[in-house]
């Protein structure tokens, strides 16, 4: 998985999420509405961030067998 | 007619006569889970099962061959739209057909493996399943001829006293078709290979659980 | 809400820590300082990930998100005083996502943790008793009527101890190094979790300590009332010490035992009930 | 503890011989443990659930003892292919249809039994035609087209499911929908009961080859 793919997955939830914030306030959606759209966004936005900042490299492997 | 505080209000419903299909927030959310974990069975190809055989070096991963991986897709798929059926249904009969078809199609998604293990493993669950198809369809049948109807929006709220007999015997036989205690057969059947669909087993089982508990408080 | 959300797993992972250090005290050992979970995740973010030959990729990264989500999800019922129900069916579908977490490595010691998984698959039966003892003292199961319930008629872990107990060995069930956490036994290496690593165990902590935030908050809501937020968190993290004691003193169960153990309870509380209704 | 009954009077001591006819499945239960026998239980077990239905006695009772019937059927045809594959039995029992009245009965009476049921029609008729046919097939060694008979089966199936939307949707054209719902049903039962005296052995032989 590309580094590049993390950031952009991270950046299209957190606009999701500052819409999710922004929207009740403005009283567009219902509060629960905006909290749904936070419940679908947040994972995306931890897993692209976390995939964006990690170390590069490394090949894909057979699972952990045994010591 | 359906505001209970148990489970929140019916967002919709749909009527068939006296039967009515309704979604409360929580059954949406099952709904939704079967939808998706369905999804992933459509999406995800099978895990390849590392290996090692004892007294050699070697680790070996075996792949499911073509046939039988799309037969454990199709009762995957099967048993989510069971599943989705039963979470979402209004009538208890429904309820308990949807619940005895999740037992087969598990049966069925094992099917295939060729591991002696599983294979006996799903037979005994079978058996159980089958053995507990009689307090599952007596519960829905008690419940018709003490109160007239199988609606479980008719029932709601304590209108009409349903008989706690009746309420043990679908716990019961939800129970039987792969909850705690019955299922030590269940988790032995888990080893089979193919986890997106092995996975399912599992997801319907918890999710017709989690509607009985819905159904009986309800009622 | 984001707040909540970041509050909730901040929160969790220093929970997560005090548990470690706690544990480690008990057992005469210097421990690690309380905020090393959080460290930990971050440090988890940060290293090489990929994804094992072997696994099904959808299903490997999906549960990881799923587990996330379904926990902010809980978090929402919390907020917004929604049913004690989904609640607790959110706490089963997690079930499902460390049975998912196992399975879709293709490692044999995943598996072996996921077919735990399974069997400790009895802690559901506290769970329904539970349930069904709240329902018969407050006639309600929506978290705000709780509340008020309470406020009137005071704490409800008074009339209902049986199902405090029941719904502590729930969350017990769920803690780190307890005596139920028999998927994460040292014997099959790290259960169900030996092939998430780097961000996708950083993914799965977060879940995790929202999860841990979430039971105990949960617990305090039906058990003891509402509170402010600080009353709140020094009684949820007394709570953990607690639980932190239990887990210090307990062994690891046997798989078969955790499901006796398990059993019995829900027999007891089932008796209780039944005693509830034929005497009261 | 029962209050108020809806079923007929009999209602409680059916009820009450049914619990002794499960006290009685559930020690054969604890008592076999050979896997075919347990098997041929299950099917017993399946019969008690659906006796605990009829005893609603009423038209419900009839549409639901059908779903019930089907599910429990592919239940246990399921777990015989699960028996079939787990103790590696691959044979199949030689034919043996040789049964002297097969070859010295006119075959008009398979005619006059299919003419009958379409005159009784519905799902009786369909019943009684489908005997008289598989009586035809039976008696002859016969080349049938399977394929085909499904399909008129499935979309007799589709026609019969059709009319039960029309009452719901356009119950004005009942008349309509129930002679359609009955046409339908008789194919169906007709080439359902017929399908059972068509498996011949060489076909289940090559069906065990593929698997």
């Amino acid at each position: 998985m590309q580094s590049r793919t993390g950031k952009k997955i991270a950046g299209t939830s957190l606009v999701i999420i500052i819409l999710a914030e922004l929207l009740p306030v403005a009283g567009m959606i219902p509060p629960w509405a905006g909290f749904i759209l936070l419940v679908l966004s947040v994972p995306w936005f931890l897993l692209g961030l976390m995939l964006w900042w990690r170390a590069p490299g490394g090949e894909s492997d057979l699972p952990f067998i045994g010591y | 007619m359906f505001d209970l505080p148990i489970e929140g209000p019916a967002l919709f419903s749909i009527p068939f006569g006296d039967i009515v299909d309704y979604a409360s927030p929580y059954t949406l959310i099952l709904f939704l889970f079967a939808a998706l974990f369905t999804a992933l069975a459509i999406l995800s190809r099978p895990e390849q099962h590392a290996d090692i055989i004892f007294g050699e070096d070697g680790v070996y991963t075996g792949r499911i061959p073509g046939p039988e991986n799309r037969f454990q897709r199709f009762m995957a798929i099967a048993c989510g739209l069971a599943a989705m059926g039963a979470t979402v249904s209004g009538d208890i009969f429904n309820f308990c057909i949807f619940t005895s078809m999740v037992g087969l199609t598990c049966i069925g998604i094992v099917a295939s493996s060729g591991n002696r293990h599983v294979l006996n493993a799903a037979f005994e669950y079978g058996i159980v399943t089958m053995i507990a198809m009689i307090p599952l369809f007596g519960g829905a049948a008690i419940v018709a001829a003490t109160t007239g109807t199988l609606s479980i929006w008719e029932l709601a709220g304590g209108a009409i006293a349903v008989p706690f007999v009746a309420k043990a015997f679908l716990v019961l036989g939800v129970m039987g078709e792969g909850m705690a205690p019955f299922y030590v057969a269940k988790a032995e059947i888990t080893r089979a290979q193919g986890a997106p669909y092995i996975l399912m087993i599992h997801v319907s089982s918890l999710l017709i659980f989690l509607r009985i508990i819905e159904i009986i408080i309800t009622i | 809400m984001i707040q909540y959300i970041l509050f909730a797993l901040a929160t969790g992972l220093l929970f997560h820590g005090i548990h470690r250090k706690l544990i480690a005290r008990i057992q005469g050992r210097p421990g690690p300082p309380v905020w090393q979970e959080i460290l930990h995740t971050l440090k988890f973010s940060f290293k090489q990930t990929w994804i094992p030959d072997t696994a099904s990729e959808v299903h490997f990264v999906g549960v990881v998100l799923i587990s996330i989500a379904i926990w902010i999800l809980a978090l929402g019922v919390v907020i917004y005083e929604g049913s004690v129900l989904l609640l607790f069916a959110i706490y089963l579908l997690h079930k499902i996502v460390e049975h998912g977490m196992g399975l879709s490595s293709g490692s044999p010691y995943a598996k072996f943790g996921a077919i735990r998984s399974v069997i400790s698959a009895a802690s559901e039966l506290p769970l329904f008793v539970t349930i069904l003892l709240i329902y018969y003292f407050t006639g309600s199961l929506m978290l705000s009527d709780i509340i008020q319930w309470q406020a009137s008629n005071g704490p409800l872990i008074i009339p209902a101890f049986p199902a405090a107990v029941a719904m502590y060995l729930i969350i017990l069930s769920k803690m780190h190094f307890g005596p139920f956490s028999i998927i994460e036994g040292k014997e099959i290496v790290s259960g169900n979790r030996t092939e998430h690593f780097g961000v996708w165990r950083a993914g799965l902590e977060a879940g995790f300590a929202i999860k841990t935030y979430v039971l105990l908050n949960a617990f305090v809501l039906i058990f003891l009332g509402s509170f402010s937020l600080p009353v709140l968190v020094l009684i949820m993290a007394v709570i953990l010490m607690t639980l932190s004691f239990v887990c210090a003193y307990c062994p690891l169960l046997g798989p078969y035992d955790t499901v006796t153990v398990q059993s019995l309870v829900t027999g007891v509380l089932l008796a209780y009930i039944i005693i509830l209704e034929v005497v009261l | 503890m029962i209050g108020e009954i809806m079923a007929g009077d009999h209602y409680l001591p059916g009820i009450a011989i049914i619990c002794v006819a499960i006290v009685i499945l559930m020690t054969t239960f604890f008592r076999e443990y050979d896997d075919l026998h347990r098997l041929i239980l299950t099917g017993c077990s399946e019969v008690v659930a659906l006796c605990i239905i009829a005893f609603l006695a009423t038209d419900l009772a009839e549409a639901l003892i059908l779903p019930g019937l089907v599910v429990s059927l592919a239940e246990l045809v399921a777990l015989s292919e699960i028996y079939i594959n787990k103790e590696g039995l691959g044979l199949v029992p030689a034919p043996d249809r040789t049964i002297e009245v097969f070859s010295s009965a006119p075959p008009i009476i398979a005619a006059i039994l299919v003419i009958y049921g379409i005159v009784l029609s519905g799902f009786t008729g369909g019943a009684v035609a489908g005997v008289g046919l598989l009586f035809y097939y039976l008696c002859l060694d016969h080349k049938e087209r399977f394929a085909l008979l499904e399909t008129v089966s499935g979309y007799a199936w589709v026609l019969w499911v059709f009319a039960f939307f029309i009452f719901m949707m356009l119950p004005a054209y009942w008349f309509f929908a129930v002679m359609m719902a009955g046409s339908a049903i008789f194919v169906k039962v007709t080439i359902k009961l017929a399908l059972i005296g068509t498996m011949k052995p060489d076909q289940l032989l090559e069906e065990t080859d593929h698997v």
